[in-house]
């Protein structure tokens, strides 16, 4: 028995030093900038990153089973400047839109998924192609960006859920947090989940044990598209606006943080919960630099740079000195 | 013929390429024009040589199971730095002053591609992250550079790299004929192709052969850093100027494509060098019809991802064994067959 | 046989590009019966297999289930229909664990979630029955192969399938973990199951078979009663000619190694150690001399060897190699003192797939000339086709890709990696896993050549006659330890060793 | 922001979009020496483009208590939710370069900054003047700026306008050249190859109007002469162009609004009323202008 404590807690290595090394650079930021320690600045790191963060659990699913989805920044622009286009300029309540959104971007998730499986051609390419397609749809709609007066997109985006302490939480924080739990559940405890970490483990192995392949590999980047309309859901609600060229680069911050959060990009291995992590040390390092207030446009990406750096490699040094 | 792993991607190049004599009738003519050559092809394979340079790094890189995000930025660096030298130079015309300009800015793309290299190899940091520390900070390194300014610079021996013509054709596409051929003789005169597919098709198998796995990785970062910076030099030549901000920008993907659809897989082993050049002329090509046949910028991504899923497809041989069997199909249906065997789809 | 074949199949055909895998192959498969198929190495064994089971479609020939025709999409239409299969290389994921590669796809779940308690209660039951004492919840990959291949045979066995099919379950199992499967196949022949084997092994096959189909350049040889046919008779059928000198291969007479030379140990460990992997041993070998490793499977066989090339890091003990000592930091350094390792697993740790069979040969001499001193093609051609002729690898085209070929013809292609290296310690891992009767008779004739032209062997096999029939010195393993060293003075019986390994004492 | 008395620094929090080009760099430049200069604490963020960054950093400035937030807003649309902060707080808001949509315009005080419609139109204008009387057809090309952009969609619809007066005006094509020299240049080559005749260029900034004038002497044709050229911004290398004739008519857009900036600040900060739209001092410039300007350019 302890044994296999022991073994799970080794397994568990790379996450707790995450875990560690993020509580530090909080630390760190605390003893540095004034008004850094607080609950509502931790609050706010997943106010700001709840897209991020839905959208990286999606990719989280795709990196899982040895794929990569390039698709998911366009996708969050196309969803909200469907949302902004149905909304303001044809009326339609949010109530319709926001569903129709999401399933806009499930099936091109599915289509992209049957593409990857049926033609084995690599998700990188189609994804891409995907990607191209979701920006290219933004500005067909509208070069320029569109406002949201909509009242319920503006309630959902000014409401404030009041937490003791005089802190507080939005509704999209809420529903990222619902959806990391539901993936944690999915990932972890059904046979969907398990089928993804075979995917990846092996996808030769996966067909030869009988696995449902086919249907576990649409249904990844279902979910991915699915997450990333969901997540640009969140966005407008954020930013209360429809814009071709909103979450330009998105897809890389996502891949980063599933990377950080010590998921294989070749597949297989990695935890849901390192994601969450990845979106907060990504989160991190915003915040330390808007507070450092100082930096010039080039010192800011010098600086985020170099904090990514110390960042992974302590990771590494870390989890492998453990290891040995 | 079709079974050649060049042939759809060649194919599919040359379709492109026929599409733009539809709308320009003098596509193919070639011409010399004040002793140079001049021509729509021409162009193509002049603002492609910085791309056919970066593809050929990440092939290298790509063939070992890894990935540069890096190189835009490292298009960056190497132009700013070179312009930055040659407009403080007191004589920016002078031979000299370019050749130390451009030895620094190779000088500096080893030190970053040894970064890179390292960091995968030794410290073993996954490829993606690893290069994106240097994506993001590197963009930065050339601003500081550069100023956060455009730095123009006037440089007859400057210019040649990226803007100027020897023996009639342009000196980029001479430069970079010269690069992809001295790489594959590299690669494929010495056994450092088939190491490099070996490190990347399996690599636990490679350290039990006793390949030197760590030092072959961070070789092929540091050419591909070398080939950026070429690239950049090249860029930044061709405009007279260095652009901190923007040159590079998106390159990597680019290259990253041109890779993927000269056939080499993203998962390492096989590469193709002829592929990545084909790739990158694809892509190339498919610019200047956008430009050509005047595509409007609102739409220019949508045809963009039709003509990459388009050729995608036509490279996939299950979408070409599906067509050929629905064709069949129809067939067998007309002529009906015996009795069909039941299919054993059961459903959960 | 009265009732109806449950498995028949008519004028299976399945081509690959150049090469005509299955040529019309009729074969049946009766409700409680072991089915051995036969034939060498490539001859269409696991061909028929993925064909039957759907992994490959078929370009020809007709698959009838219980009388009924049908067509089997893929592996999971298989299962589905009641047909469940151990592939030839382990085809298990290795970054889950043991439980769930025995029970993925109908785990046991409770309100649509996983019972993880009852799969690893599950799982646990299920490797108990195959004697198998190891942690589920560990990630397979942590498990030799042998034991990996258990965990697949588990699998198979845990549904109630109406057909079983074993393509080389046995190829890296001892004997004892062999008697275990057959008494699990024993019992559920008796409950009616059909069950097809493939082995290599002519006396396992003549232990547990009713009946055979043999297979020859994948046509069909014939289909026999296994009491109708002797083993002289079997292995022509198989070879397509009378073969002299059969005796040599029934592994009932056996030859004495040559005799030693003496002299100087090329390499000698002292006290060497790994921990969690082996315990400190001493170990000589001479140029000349073949050393065996013995053992039960996961004994430390292969991590004892993996310290002598340096594949893990010793950490303690010494290594001297000719007199001096030597610190094996990686397989590197090994290779560059003149030690060759061909590892038990040619799938994750042997072979390139992607590269053609020339390619994978010459790798190893490629990787210690360095990349500056590249082979001229003309040379590899030439060093490719030799050791094909020699090995008889099919086919023998040298710029086939190596996964293409069938089990046995790679691990052919992994022996002449090294054999080309010329090296002064050969250590070979399992090195006739999945290798067919003449082709293996070959091999140990080669190495006994080897040996007796000075090179230094340490040779690990399951199989212990064979360890006995090239072996000087045998060295006992038990949990991880070296428990004996015995010569191999003639009166050495398989027997002995096993008493060895069961008390565990004598030094 | 009360806890500060008067005796304090002035603290401004600027979120800038990005340093994506010269122009922009320069109007970084030119507020951070601003504020060194009227002793003003400024706290700096850059948003790398991104609408969420900006919304971030004003979010840290409210946090941070700064006494006034300014900033250019990467697109006009989305705000309300963080400008409704800053007020909750009592920080005013100044924009520069850009306005937003807001329907609520007590959400910012003052707007500062240049209008891309009307540059565009200036531009448009100069053209209708140069052809007036010429018959014949004009053929233009234009080179856009980055899809979907503000200054983009402004300089292209503003010169579409004025054009659109007189059917003799053709836009015979138009691309986006991102705002670049090196894809200015691509794209101009391409347009020399397929477009029979081009009288005008008209590029939404000075450096795809440089890469492209590189692409028009190659072809062996006179930039200036064979095609006239139209160009937004006035950045000294353009201004060099000018001076040699390659050019034909330059609009101004300052990016040097620090010192404008600053006055303004400090005069929100005191509590006295200010303009709600302040336009930056934009001139255009002619050849002879340009030339005349030249020696004294600073960017
Ligand atoms: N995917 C493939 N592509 C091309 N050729 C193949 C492929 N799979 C098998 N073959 C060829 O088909 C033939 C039969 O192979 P198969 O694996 O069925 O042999 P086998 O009887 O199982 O041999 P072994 O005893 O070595 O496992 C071999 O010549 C092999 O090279
Ligand atoms: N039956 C078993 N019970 C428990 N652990 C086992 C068993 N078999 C193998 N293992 C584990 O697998 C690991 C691999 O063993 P190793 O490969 O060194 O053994 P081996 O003697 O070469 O056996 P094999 O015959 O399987 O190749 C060992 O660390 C051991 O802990
Ligand atoms: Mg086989
Ligand atoms: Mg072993």
């Amino acid at each position: 028995m302890n044994a296999t404590v022991a073994a799970k807690l080794r397994a568990h290595v790379p996450l707790v030093v995450t875990a560690v090394l993020l509580v530090t650079m909080f630390g760190a930021g605390s003893v540095q900038y004034d008004g850094f320690f607080s609950g509502q600045v931790l609050l706010n790191l997943l106010i700001d990153n709840a897209f991020l963060l839905v959208v990286a659990v999606g990719m989280t699913f795709v990196v899982l089973t040895g794929g990569i989805d390039l698709s998911v920044g366009a996708v969050v622009a196309l969803a909200t400047m469907i949302s902004a286009w149905l909304v303001e300029k044809h009326h339609w309540p949010a109530l319709l839109v926001i569903p129709l959104v999401l399933a806009i971007g499930t099936a091109g998730g599915a289509l992209m998924g049957w593409i990857i499986h049926t033609f084995e051609i690599q998700p990188f390419i189609v994804t891409l192609a995907g990607m191209f397609l979701a920006r290219g749809l933004c500005y067909t709609i509208s070069v320029e960006s569109i406002s949201i007066t909509d009242s319920s997109y503006t309630a959902m985006a000014q409401t404030r859920i009041p937490l003791p302490g005089g802190m507080f939480l939005s509704p999209s924080a809420v529903i990222a947090v619902v959806v990391v739990v539901a993936a944690f559940v999915v990932l972890h405890h059904t046979r969907l989940g398990r089928n993804v970490y075979a995917l990846g483990g092996s996808e030769q192995s996966a067909l030869l044990m009988g696995l449902p392949v086919t249907r576990t590999k649409v249904t990844v980047y279902a979910v991915s598209g699915f997450c990333s309309a969901l997540g640009g859901v969140l966005l407008t609600f954020y930013m209360l606006s429809g814009y071709g060229l909103h979450a330009v680069g998105l897809e890389l911050d996502a891949i980063a943080a599933v990377v950080i959060g010590g998921t294989l990009l070749t597949g297989g291995s990695g935890y849901l919960l390192g994601t969450v992590l990845g979106v907060l040390v990504l989160g991190l390092i915003q915040t330390v630099i808007s507070f450092q207030g100082t930096l010039s446009s080039w010192w800011t990406r010098i600086v985020i740079g170099g904090l990514l750096f110390v960042f992974i490699v302590l990771q590494r040094l870390i989890t492998r000195s453990r290891r040995a | 013929m079709t079974k050649h792993r060049l042939f759809w991607p060649a194919a599919v190049l040359a379709a492109l390429l026929l599409a733009n004599v539809a709308f320009t009738h003098d596509f193919f003519a070639i011409r010399i024009k004040d002793g140079h050559l001049y021509g729509s092809l021409i162009d193509i394979l002049h603002f492609g040589a910085p791309l056919i340079l970066v593809a050929l790094g990440m092939t290298l890189v790509i063939a070992t199971g890894g990935i540069d995000l890096s190189v835009g930025s490292t298009v960056a660096i190497a132009g700013a730095l070179a312009c930055l030298h040659i407009s403080e130079a007191p004589d920016p015309g002078s031979v000299g002053t370019v050749l130390t300009a451009v030895a620094l800015a190779l000088a500096v793309a080893l030190v970053l591609g040894l970064a890179n290299g390292l960091l995968v190899s030794r410290v073993g940091v996954q490829p993606i992250i690893a290069t994106l520390i240097l994506m993001v900070a590197g963009r930065g390194v050339a601003q500081l550079i550069t100023d956060g300014q455009i730095i123009t610079v006037t440089s007859a021996p400057y210019q040649l790299i990226g803007g100027g013509y020897w023996l009639t054709a342009p000196f980029s596409i001479l430069l970079s004929a010269a690069m992809v051929l001295l790489t594959a003789l590299l690669t494929r005169s010495t056994a450092l192709g088939l190491l490099l597919e070996s490190v990347g098709g399996n690599p636990v198998a490679s350290r039990l052969v006793g390949i030197r796995a760590t030092r072959l990785i961070a070789l092929v970062y540091v050419f591909s850093a070398l080939c950026a910076a070429v690239a950049g030099l090249m860029i930044s030549s061709n405009v007279s100027a260095a652009d901190g901000n923007n040159a590079g920008l998106w390159i990597e993907l680019d290259a990253i494509l041109a890779v993927v659809i000269g056939g080499t897989s993203l998962n390492g082993g096989r590469f193709s060098l002829g592929g990545t050049v084909l790739g990158a002329l694809v892509i190339q090509t498919l610019s200047t019809t956008i430009y050509t046949i005047g595509i409007p910028p609102e739409t220019t991504l949508v045809f963009k991802a039709v003509v990459v899923i388009t050729v995608c497809l036509i490279q996939s041989p299950q979408f070409r064994t599906r067509l050929a069997r629905r064709r069949t199909a129809h067939h067998r249906t007309a002529a009906g067959t015996a009795a069909a065997p039941a299919n054993l789809e059961v459903g959960a | 046989m009265p009732q109806q074949p449950v498995l028949e199949v008519h004028g299976l055909r399945k081509e690959f590009p150049g090469v005509l895998a299955l040529d019309g192959v009729d074969f049946r498969l009766f409700p409680g019966e072991v089915h051995a198929l036969m034939g060498e190495n490539g001859a269409g064994k696991s061909t028929l297999i993925k064909v039957l089971t759907g992994v490959y479609a078929s370009d020809g020939g007709q698959v009838l289930l219980s009388g009924r025709p049908v067509r089997i999409a893929g592996p999971l239409q298989a299962q589905q229909a009641g047909i469940s299969t151990v592939y030839q290389e382990v085809n298990l994921c290795p970054n889950l664990s043991v439980a769930e590669n025995i029970l993925i796809g109908r785990e046991p779940r409770r309100r649509g979630l996983i019972h993880w308690a009852e799969l690893r209660r599950r799982a646990a039951r299920s490797v108990a029955a195959l004697d198998l004492d190891i942690d589920v919840t560990t990630p397979l990959a942590d498990h030799s192969i042998a034991v990996q291949q258990l965990v697949a045979i588990a699998r198979a066995v845990d549904v109630s399938a109406k057909v079983l099919v074993l393509d080389e379950p046995t190829s890296s199992l001892d004997r004892d973990e062999v008697a275990r499967l057959f008494a699990v196949m024993r019992r559920l022949r008796d409950h009616g199951v059909a069950i097809l084997f493939v082995s290599h092994f002519l006396d396992q096959i003549y232990e547990i078979c009713d009946r055979m189909t043999i297979l020859r350049n994948g046509r069909l040889e014939g289909e026999y009663l296994t009491r109708d046919l002797s083993q002289m008779q079997l292995v022509s059928r198989m070879i397509g000619a009378e073969l002299e000198g059969l005796e040599s291969l029934s592994g009932t007479a056996r030859k004495q190694p040559a005799a030693l030379r003496g002299g100087a140990p090329f390499l000698r460990a002292d006290a060497l150690a790994r921990r969690g992997a082996v315990e400190p041993y001493d170990l000589a070998i001479q140029p000349g001399e073949v050393v065996g490793l013995a053992g039960l499977l996961g004994s430390g066989r292969t991590e004892a060897a993996r310290l002598l090339f340096g594949a893990d890091q010793a950490d303690g003990g010494t290594v001297r190699i000719e007199g001096r000592e030597t610190a094996l930091r990686n397989p590197r350094t090994a290779i560059g003192h003149g030690i060759a390792f061909c590892s038990e697993n040619r799938k994750t740790e042997g072979l390139v797939g992607e590269l053609t069979v020339r390619e994978n040969i010459v790798l190893a001499l490629q990787a210690a000339r360095g990349w500056t001193k590249p082979l001229g093609r003309t040379a590899q051609d030439e060093l490719a086709i030799r050791w094909i002729r020699a090995l008889d690898i099919r086919p023998d085209n040298p710029e086939a890709l190596v996964r293409n070929l069938s089990g046995g013809n790679q691990q052919k292609v992994l022996l002449a990696r090294w054999l080309i290296t010329d090296p002064k310690l050969l250590i070979l891992d399992e090195p006739t896993r999945g290798i067919d009767i003449g082709a293996k008779a070959e091999i140990q004739k080669l190495v006994a050549k080897l040996a007796e032209d000075g090179m230094a062997v340490l040779f690990i096999s399951a199989e212990l006659e064979e360890v006995l029939r090239l072996s000087h010195k045998v060295g006992v393993l038990r949990d991880h330890r070296m428990v004996a060293q015995l010569r191999n003075d003639g009166e050495l019986t398989p027997e002995r060793i096993m008493t060895t390994i069961a008390s565990g004492a004598q030094r | 922001g009360d806890a500060k008395g008067s005796g304090h620094k002035l603290v401004i929090g600027f979120s800038q979009v990005g340093a994506e080009s010269g122009w922009r760099t320069a109007n970084t430049k030119s507020i951070q020496d601003a504020a060194k200069k009227a002793g003003v604490e400024l706290k700096f963020s850059d948003a790398q483009q991104k609408q969420e960054n900006q919304i971030k950093a004003i979010r840290s400035f409210i946090q941070q208590k700064v006494d006034v937030i300014a900033f250019s807003p990467v697109v006009e649309s989305g705000w309300d939710t963080v400008l409704k902060e800053a007020k909750a707080a009592h920080i005013p808001v100044i924009l520069t370069d850009r306005a937003v949509d807001s329907q609520d315009t007590s959400l910012y005080v003052s707007f500062l900054g240049s209008d891309f419609v009307e540059e565009g139109k200036k531009a448009g204008d100069w053209l209708v003047k140069e052809y007036q009387g010429k018959p014949g057809d004009v053929n233009i090309v234009q080179l856009e700026g980055t899809t979907g952009s503000a200054p983009a969609n402004d300089r292209k619809s503003g010169f579409a306008d004025v054009i659109k007066g007189d059917s003799k005006f053709k836009i015979v094509a138009s691309q986006t050249g991102d705002f670049t020299r090196a894809k200015g240049k691509e794209v101009m080559q391409a347009f020399l190859k397929s477009q029979p005749k081009i009288d005008v260029l008209y590029a939404h900034n000075d450096d795809m109007a440089l890469g492209a004038i590189q692409a028009i002497e190659e072809s062996g044709k006179k930039p200036g002469t064979d095609i006239k050229i139209v160009s937004v911004d006035g950045v000294k290398d353009a201004f060099t162009a000018m001076s040699q004739g390659k050019i034909n008519f330059d609009v101004e857009c300052n990016p040097l609004l620090g010192d404008q900036l600053m006055e303004l600040a400090q005069k929100v900060k005191a509590g006295e009323s200010v303009e709600r739209r302040i336009k930056t001092t934009e001139g255009t410039f002619t050849p002879e202008q340009a030339t005349a300007a030249l020696p004294n350019r600073q960017y």
